[in-house]
């Protein structure tokens, strides 16, 4: 049962990133991205995550999805334009991507690892909130930090501010 | 019991809520921030009574090991660093203490302050006030302590110079708040070596006697840790209480309004020193040879020394002001002595006793104040006792309680000072005993017991000058005595001034309060911690001194007329004049400290532009103009035609050829990226892992 | 029942057609049956019951009959709208984008439909106890959104690309205070799953305790379903009728559904959280003595919640006028996010001053009134307590700032309280 | 049956190549962002299996993919912030165009 549904879940994921690399409307590439996102929420489904696949829909679906489609709405003429997404190098891009592919199968093809059999007690919640705000307080906080900053930078960025009109 | 224990964190809360909602709602509405700021620190009070009685049911395993609310805070990785709040004996004296006293100034203050144009401003600042006082008292580590000790450091600085339009006010809340800060900066000092040594700050942590030993026993710079700790701790506490010589900052601070040198002097700020002191005497007691000697030291001569200042002062606050220093002085020779419990016992009833004679003389400038209101005069300083005179008749009530309260701090059997002072000139006797003539303790017991006298001796021409003898000045013949909300507070502190010395009598049970709070430093073997015996000798001998000394006082300034010179002035000749001038203090210390400062600050001021800096600046820069005439030519011909020229054609070259690799293109780049580091990882698989 | 489910579980497992693991195949395969039912039968269902209901009562709130006509009190009078809806033309506007036009209807559906698997209906009856149930609510909402967008974008309509725009930014702007009011509600039951949270209010509902959150949990839901007076994107006096303009029959049916889908999600939720579920009266002793009887009590007294708060919806349509689209972000960003904040820290704040000396197992210290022995009760008030002391610092802040305001009628609102 | 983790490991290095074949060979910024963000996920894949899969007690490789989506989160709000001012210069979200910075 877990292969077929972890198939399944391949196809989503994979048959989309390729979706999203491959095709020539960017806003496709958007909503291929979004097929993507959500085959790896199925993902940490099976990897008994389920907390972070609920995260990954809320961040990547929820969010960063719809600012995509925002951003790419917000430029739509370059849409409109219908030329060619690829740039001038792309063979060569994909030998890099084809060669670090097979350089990469390598590791998990040969390496072994000290796998562990243990079933986890599956109260995953309290033990990321108990991380979260024990062991791991600093670099939390620090990703707070970094999240208001990002906030506050991308609406002074994105600010029109050619037209600010004062009351 | 211990459901009543778990109340201890709410205590300080109340307090802190008042100051916020004032803050940041009700600043508008007088009335509604008195009631807020009474309300609030109403519910400390009643919480604390029940966290008191929570201590007396917990029997001696709570008085004397504590309870602790251990919460972690800022855990990091494995290191969790506490900063609870714990109760034992002594905190829960303290906590019958300092609420109530709060209470019944703030009480007392909404009427005091009636017409400022700050009053909700004012209740929101000894709010805070409050707040710090009872976190100290409550903490149960030196850090939470070390932070509401700023609070209040803060907040000293914003009541005494709460007029701030009064030049003199703004200056006396500087001074305090920058002569604290001296001690303030050694408390912290010592707390960093400490943490360092120790990893941790927490009392109960700190005074294992596995800790106190390796603290003994490790030297850092030739001397013990534990008595550098201890010397900086105690600087702390010499600033905060206004001990010698920081003591400056105390007079001044009469600038602020009544009811916060009521606050200041007697229930929150210097009893904090001591209390820090008190709180840490297992670390003093430990120093081989010598912190607990200092402590001594320093208190017998503020002891005195504040005293003898007190008998030349003409405001009535000041005198008050100086007696709270000689009366610090008490409790530190205590402490010094080792005595643990005998200054506790002291800062508990001074505070009561204080803090009624604080209120009291609010009352009566209050009230000299409306009668100069009152027949239209406006230059009659109302503070000066000199204009007073034969308020008796006029306000009975505040005379009352302000005999009362004269009674305990000169200490007339019964009243509360009679059995906390003697227990610490007992203590000291006991050990003059031991130790023989000429000791440390002969001279402490010496100090004391003239101290006394001389507080006696200005609390009797306090008496003499301010409620009898004939008005005058007008404004005295008019005063009248102020409202309830005024006299009432005065009452139940005259009320606890009489009688709270009965919980530490000698004949009772050997002294109740021994039991209650004196055990809190059981393990610490260098303190005295069983009840002195009662010394008939040492008793007689300080009331007889008491006595004489008041109906002195009281004898020479009952009939002084107006204008007339002060008899005292005419007995002592110019030793009158150098006390008056509290032994030139301040001018030494403008003359070491401040001018110097400022000489320093004008020579490095010439240093710069007169003598050296610029004109070796001026020389250098006729040097450089020579030289570099004589470089131009040597450019001319050798770098410019062999060098620069040379090495631009080849650099020329080369950019021409290399630029081209930066397209300014990002995939360029990125792809540049993405090959080096799969270039690397392949040389990692290919050279190192197989 | 449970016999027709073992039944057919064991049909299919003697197919077993594939090779990895017979009997949970099953099992997911009768799962898939359910949730077919649940999604072709009652989603259309909720749609007719819920549209004839609503024109019913805001015909009664305007004073007039409403429909009459088809069957008694009009009853059919919905269904013969949905068989003429199906019946019409499926119009594709040329220069739609196809792909998106054709799945956009579907995903608002589907996402909508989506959260009944974790809706505890009654005792033992849910789709799936998640554990993290309330943030999977949170997270499918996320689908809702990019249906949204999708149908939008695709339909190639000015009039719809606005219309998105605007419902983007006002399901994106709601969704902040409704996420901080559920962590209000996960705090408060100290578990994500609904189940926990129904059983959790077993001494008091939440409504009780933390009504501030009811308010801004139900305000920001009204919002996120786009119920009047948050009607906004489909404002068809601006919008002809937002971004669902251009489709027709059969996929604006699907969308309709979704809608009114939502809706009865949204007042369900409303119910679960805050409402005691399934809890009503005897409920407690019905658990224990027959499974079954508590089955029926607990449908009964949820479907009267949900009946309630559906009404609640349509009540306020009919009275409240529309927001205009300013001041409908100012709300949310200026007013709710600010406010569902403070009751979260105040909320927290409370709970740790309850908090017991165990959390799931682990030690942690006990707040100063763990120990007083109201039980629940004391919780319950003192978060009521919190509730109101919030509530009165808000409307503070807010008198404060209409006596600022520029705006002289509304300083004028303030100065007369 | 679970799945072994080397199934997962080649997942996410597919994925990652793809992303990778997305962010080198795409001149469309945004098209380049969504590149990156497969990367991301691909990433997040392998901490994840890999707690799973070799310390299912702990929760180490979820908490870490967790600060990976919350900095991907800041870095795509900035990155498209960026684009849309670049757009709103130069109306184009060509990178190959944006070259301003060569030679």
């Amino acid at each position: 049962m877990e292969p077929f549904v972890f198939f399944i879940f391949s196809i989503l994921t994979l048959g989309g990133a390729l979706g999203v690399v491959t095709t020539k409307n960017l806003y496709y590439a958007a909503l291929f991205l979004i097929m993507s996102f959500s085959g790896m929420a199925g993902y940490f489904v099976l990897l008994d995550a389920g907390f972070l696949a609920a995260v990954q829909i809320v961040v990547y679906v929820g969010a960063i999805a719809v600012l995509i489609l925002f951003a790419i709405m917000l430029s739509r003429k370059v849409m409109t334009r219908n030329e060619p997404l690829l740039n001038r190098q792309w063979g060569l891009g994909l030998a890099t991507a084809a060669i670090f592919f097979f350089v990469m199968l390598a590791v998990p093809l040969n390496v072994k690892w000290p796998l562990s059999n243990e079933v986890s007690s599956g109260n995953e919640l309290v033990q990321l909130g108990l991380a979260f705000l024990g062991s791991y307080v600093i670099p939390f906080e620090v990703v707070s930090i970094l999240l208001l900053v990002a906030l506050i930078g991308a609406i002074i960025l994105a600010r029109d501010t050619s037209d600010v009109e004062v009351e | 019991m211990e459901k009543l224990l778990l109340l201890t964190p709410l205590i300080p809360i109340f307090p802190l809520l008042a100051f916020v909602i004032i803050i940041f709602g009700a600043n508008k509405n007088n009335k509604l921030s008195a009631w807020l700021a009474i309300g609030g620190i109403g519910l400390s009070t009643l919480t604390s009574w029940l966290v008191i009685a929570g201590t007396i049911m917990g029997g001696h395993h709570v008085q004397a090991e504590g309870w602790r609310l251990p919460i972690p805070w800022m855990p990091t990785g494995e290191i969790v660093f506490n900063m609870g709040v714990g109760v034992d004996g002594f905190t829960a004296a303290m906590l019958f203490m300092v609420p109530l006293v709060c209470l019944l100034i703030f009480i007392y203050a909404s009427e005091y302050m009636e017409g400022d144009p700050r009053y909700a401003r004012f209740f929101a600042y000894v709010s805070l006030f409050a707040f710090g006082m009872l976190t100290l008292v409550i903490a149960d580590n030196l850090l939470l302590l070390f932070m509401a000790w700023e609070v209040m450091g803060l907040c000293s600085y914003l009541l005494i110079g709460f007029w701030f339009e009064k030049t003199s006010a703004k200056r006396a809340g500087l001074k305090a708040f920058l002569t604290t800060r001296i001690g303030d900066v050694l408390l912290f000092a010592g707390m960093l070596i400490l943490y360092s040594y120790t990893r941790t700050l927490t009392f109960h942590e700190l005074f294992k006697p596995e800790t106190l030993e390796m603290l003994s026993g490790t030297m850092m710079w030739g001397i013990p840790v534990s008595a550098l700790i201890s010397l900086l701790v105690f600087g702390g506490a010499v600033g905060k209480s206004a001990q010698f010589p920081l003591h400056v900052w105390l007079p001044d601070a009469m600038e602020g309004p009544t009811p916060v040198s009521a606050l200041i002097h007697a229930a929150t700020m210097v009893s904090a020193g001591v209390y820090l002191v008190a709180r840490m005497l297992p670390l003093f007691a430990i120093v081989p040879d010598g912190a607990l000697r200092w402590v001594a030291i320093i208190g017998a001569i503020t002891a005195f020394f504040g005293a003898t200042i007190g008998i030349a002062q003409n405001d009535i606050k000041r005198v008050l002001a100086y007696s709270t220093i000689s009366q610090l002085g008490y409790m530190m020779i205590a402490l010094g002595l080792g005595g643990f419990l005998a200054g506790v016992f002291h800062l508990l009833t001074h505070a009561f006793f204080k803090a009624l004679l604080f209120l009291g003389s609010g009352s009566i400038i209050h009230a000299v104040e409306h009668g100069a209101h009152h027949v239209n005069d406006h230059h009659t300083d109302p503070q000066d006792m000199m204009n007073m005179g034969g308020l008796y008749g006029r306000m009975k009530r505040t005379a009352w309680a302000y005999f009362f309260g004269t009674a305990a701090l000169i200490g007339i059997f019964p009243l509360a000072g009679f059995w906390s002072k003697d227990e610490i000139l007992a203590e000291a006797w006991l050990q003059w005993q031991e130790a023989g003539f000429m000791s440390l303790p002969f001279w402490a017991w010496l100090a004391g017991t003239l101290g006394a006298f001389l507080t006696a001796l200005y609390m009797g021409r306090q008496i003499g000058l301010v409620f009898f003898g004939k008005p005058r000045t007008e404004a005295a013949a008019h005063a009248q005595e102020p409202g309830n909300r005024m006299t009432i507070p005065l009452l139940v502190l005259a009320f606890f001034a009489a009688t709270l010395g009965f919980i530490n009598v000698p004949f009772i049970k050997g002294g109740w309060l021994h039991h209650f709070a004196g055990e809190v430093h059981a393990a610490s073997h260098a303190l005295h911690l069983e009840a002195i015996p009662f010394q008939v000798s040492v008793a007689v001998v300080s009331s007889i001194v008491a006595l004489g000394g008041f109906f002195l006082g009281w004898a020479m300034y009952r009939n002084l007329k107006a204008g007339q010179q002060d008899p005292l002035e005419k007995m002592l000749g110019p030793v009158f004049t150098v006390l008056k001038n509290k032994y030139y203090v301040d001018e030494l210390y403008t003359a070491i400290f401040i001018k110097p400062t400022v000489k320093l600050a004008t020579l490095c001021a010439k240093f710069d532009y007169d003598w050296v800096i610029n004109p070796i600046v001026n020389t250098v820069g006729r040097i450089g103009v020579v030289s570099a005439i004589i470089s131009a030519k040597f450019d001319e011909i050798v770098i410019d035609g062999l060098g620069v020229l040379g090495t631009a054609r080849f650099f020329k070259w080369t950019g021409k050829e290399l630029r081209l690799t930066q397209s300014g293109q990002v995939s360029n780049y990125l792809l540049t990226i993405a090959l080096s580091s799969l270039t690397l990882v392949g040389m990692y698989l290919f050279f190192i892992r197989m | 029942m449970e016999a027709l489910i073992h039944w057919l579980a064991d049909l299919l497992a003697k197919w077993s057609w594939w090779p990895f693991a017979p009997a949970p195949s099953a099992t997911v395969v009768v799962w898939l049956v359910y949730a077919a039912i649940t999604a072709f039968v009652i989603a259309p269902l909720a749609m007719i019951v819920l549209t004839w209901l609503e024109r019913k009562i805001l015909a009664r709130i305007q004073d007039r009959i409403g429909p009459n006509r088809a069957g008694p009190f009009g009853v059919f009078q919905a269904l013969a709208d949905a068989i003429k809806m199906l019946t019409k033309e499926d119009i594709t506007p040329s220069g739609v984008d196809r792909i998106a036009y054709n799945i956009a209807p579907a995903m608002a559906a589907v996402a909508a439909i989506a959260v009944f698997a974790v809706l505890p209906v009654a005792p033992g009856i849910i789709g799936t106890d998640l554990n993290i149930g309330v943030f999977y609510i949170v997270a499918i909402g996320a689908y809702g959104i990019l249906a949204v967008l999708m149908a939008g974008w695709s339909s190639n309509n000015k009039y719809a690309l606005l219309g998105a725009f605007r419902a983007v930014a006002q399901l994106v702007s709601y969704e902040v205070p409704m996420v901080l009011a559920l962590i209000t509600v996960t705090l408060v039951a100290g578990s994500m799953s609904t189940a926990d949270i129904v059983a959790g209010q077993g001494s008091g509902w939440y409504f009780i305790a933390i009504p501030l959150t009811f308010f801004i949990f139900f305000v920001s839901n009204m919002a996120e379903v786009n119920r009047s007076p948050f009607d906004l994107l489909e404002a068809e006096s601006e919008l002809v009728a937002g971004f669902h303009v251009e489709y027709s029959a059969f996929k604006y049916a699907l969308i309709m559904i979704g809608e009114y889908v939502h809706m009865l999600a949204a007042a369900s939720f409303s119910a679960v959280f805050f409402l005691g579920g399934w809890r009503g009266p005897f409920i407690d002793w019905a658990v224990q003595t027959s499974p079954l009887l508590a089955v029926v009590m607990g449908h009964v007294y949820f479907l009267i919640k949900v009946g309630f708060m559906i009404f609640v919806l349509i009540w306020i349509r009919g009275t409240l006028p529309r927001f205009r689209i300013d001041h409908l972000l100012d709300f949310s960003w200026k007013f709710l996010t600010p406010l569902a904040l403070l009751n979260l820290l105040v909320v927290a704040f409370v709970l740790k001053l309850f908090q017991p000396g165990t959390s799931a197992g682990i030690d942690i210290p006990a707040g100063p009134l763990s120990g007083l022995y109201l039980g629940g009760w004391g919780q319950t008030l003192g978060l009521l307590l919190g509730s109101i002391l919030v509530v009165l610092v808000a409307s503070a802040v807010v008198k404060a700032f209409a006596h600022r305001s520029k705006d002289a009628g509304l300083r004028a609102i303030a100065a007369a309280e | 049956m679970t799945i072994p983790l080397s199934w997962w490991l080649i997942s996410a290095t597919a994925l990652f190549s793809i992303g990778l074949y997305g962010v080198l060979s795409n001149k469309n910024a945004i098209a380049i962002l969504m590149g990156l963000e497969l990367m991301l996920n691909a990433v997040n894949i392998n901490l994840v299996a890999f707690g799973r899969h070799i310390t299912p007690l702990e929760v180490t490789g979820q908490i870490f993919a967790i600060f990976v989506i919350a900095i991907a989160a800041a870095e795509a709000a900035v990155a498209l912030a960026i684009i849309i001012a670049v757009y709103r210069q130069r109306t184009s979200i060509n990178v190959e165009q944006l070259d301003s910075m060569r030679f």
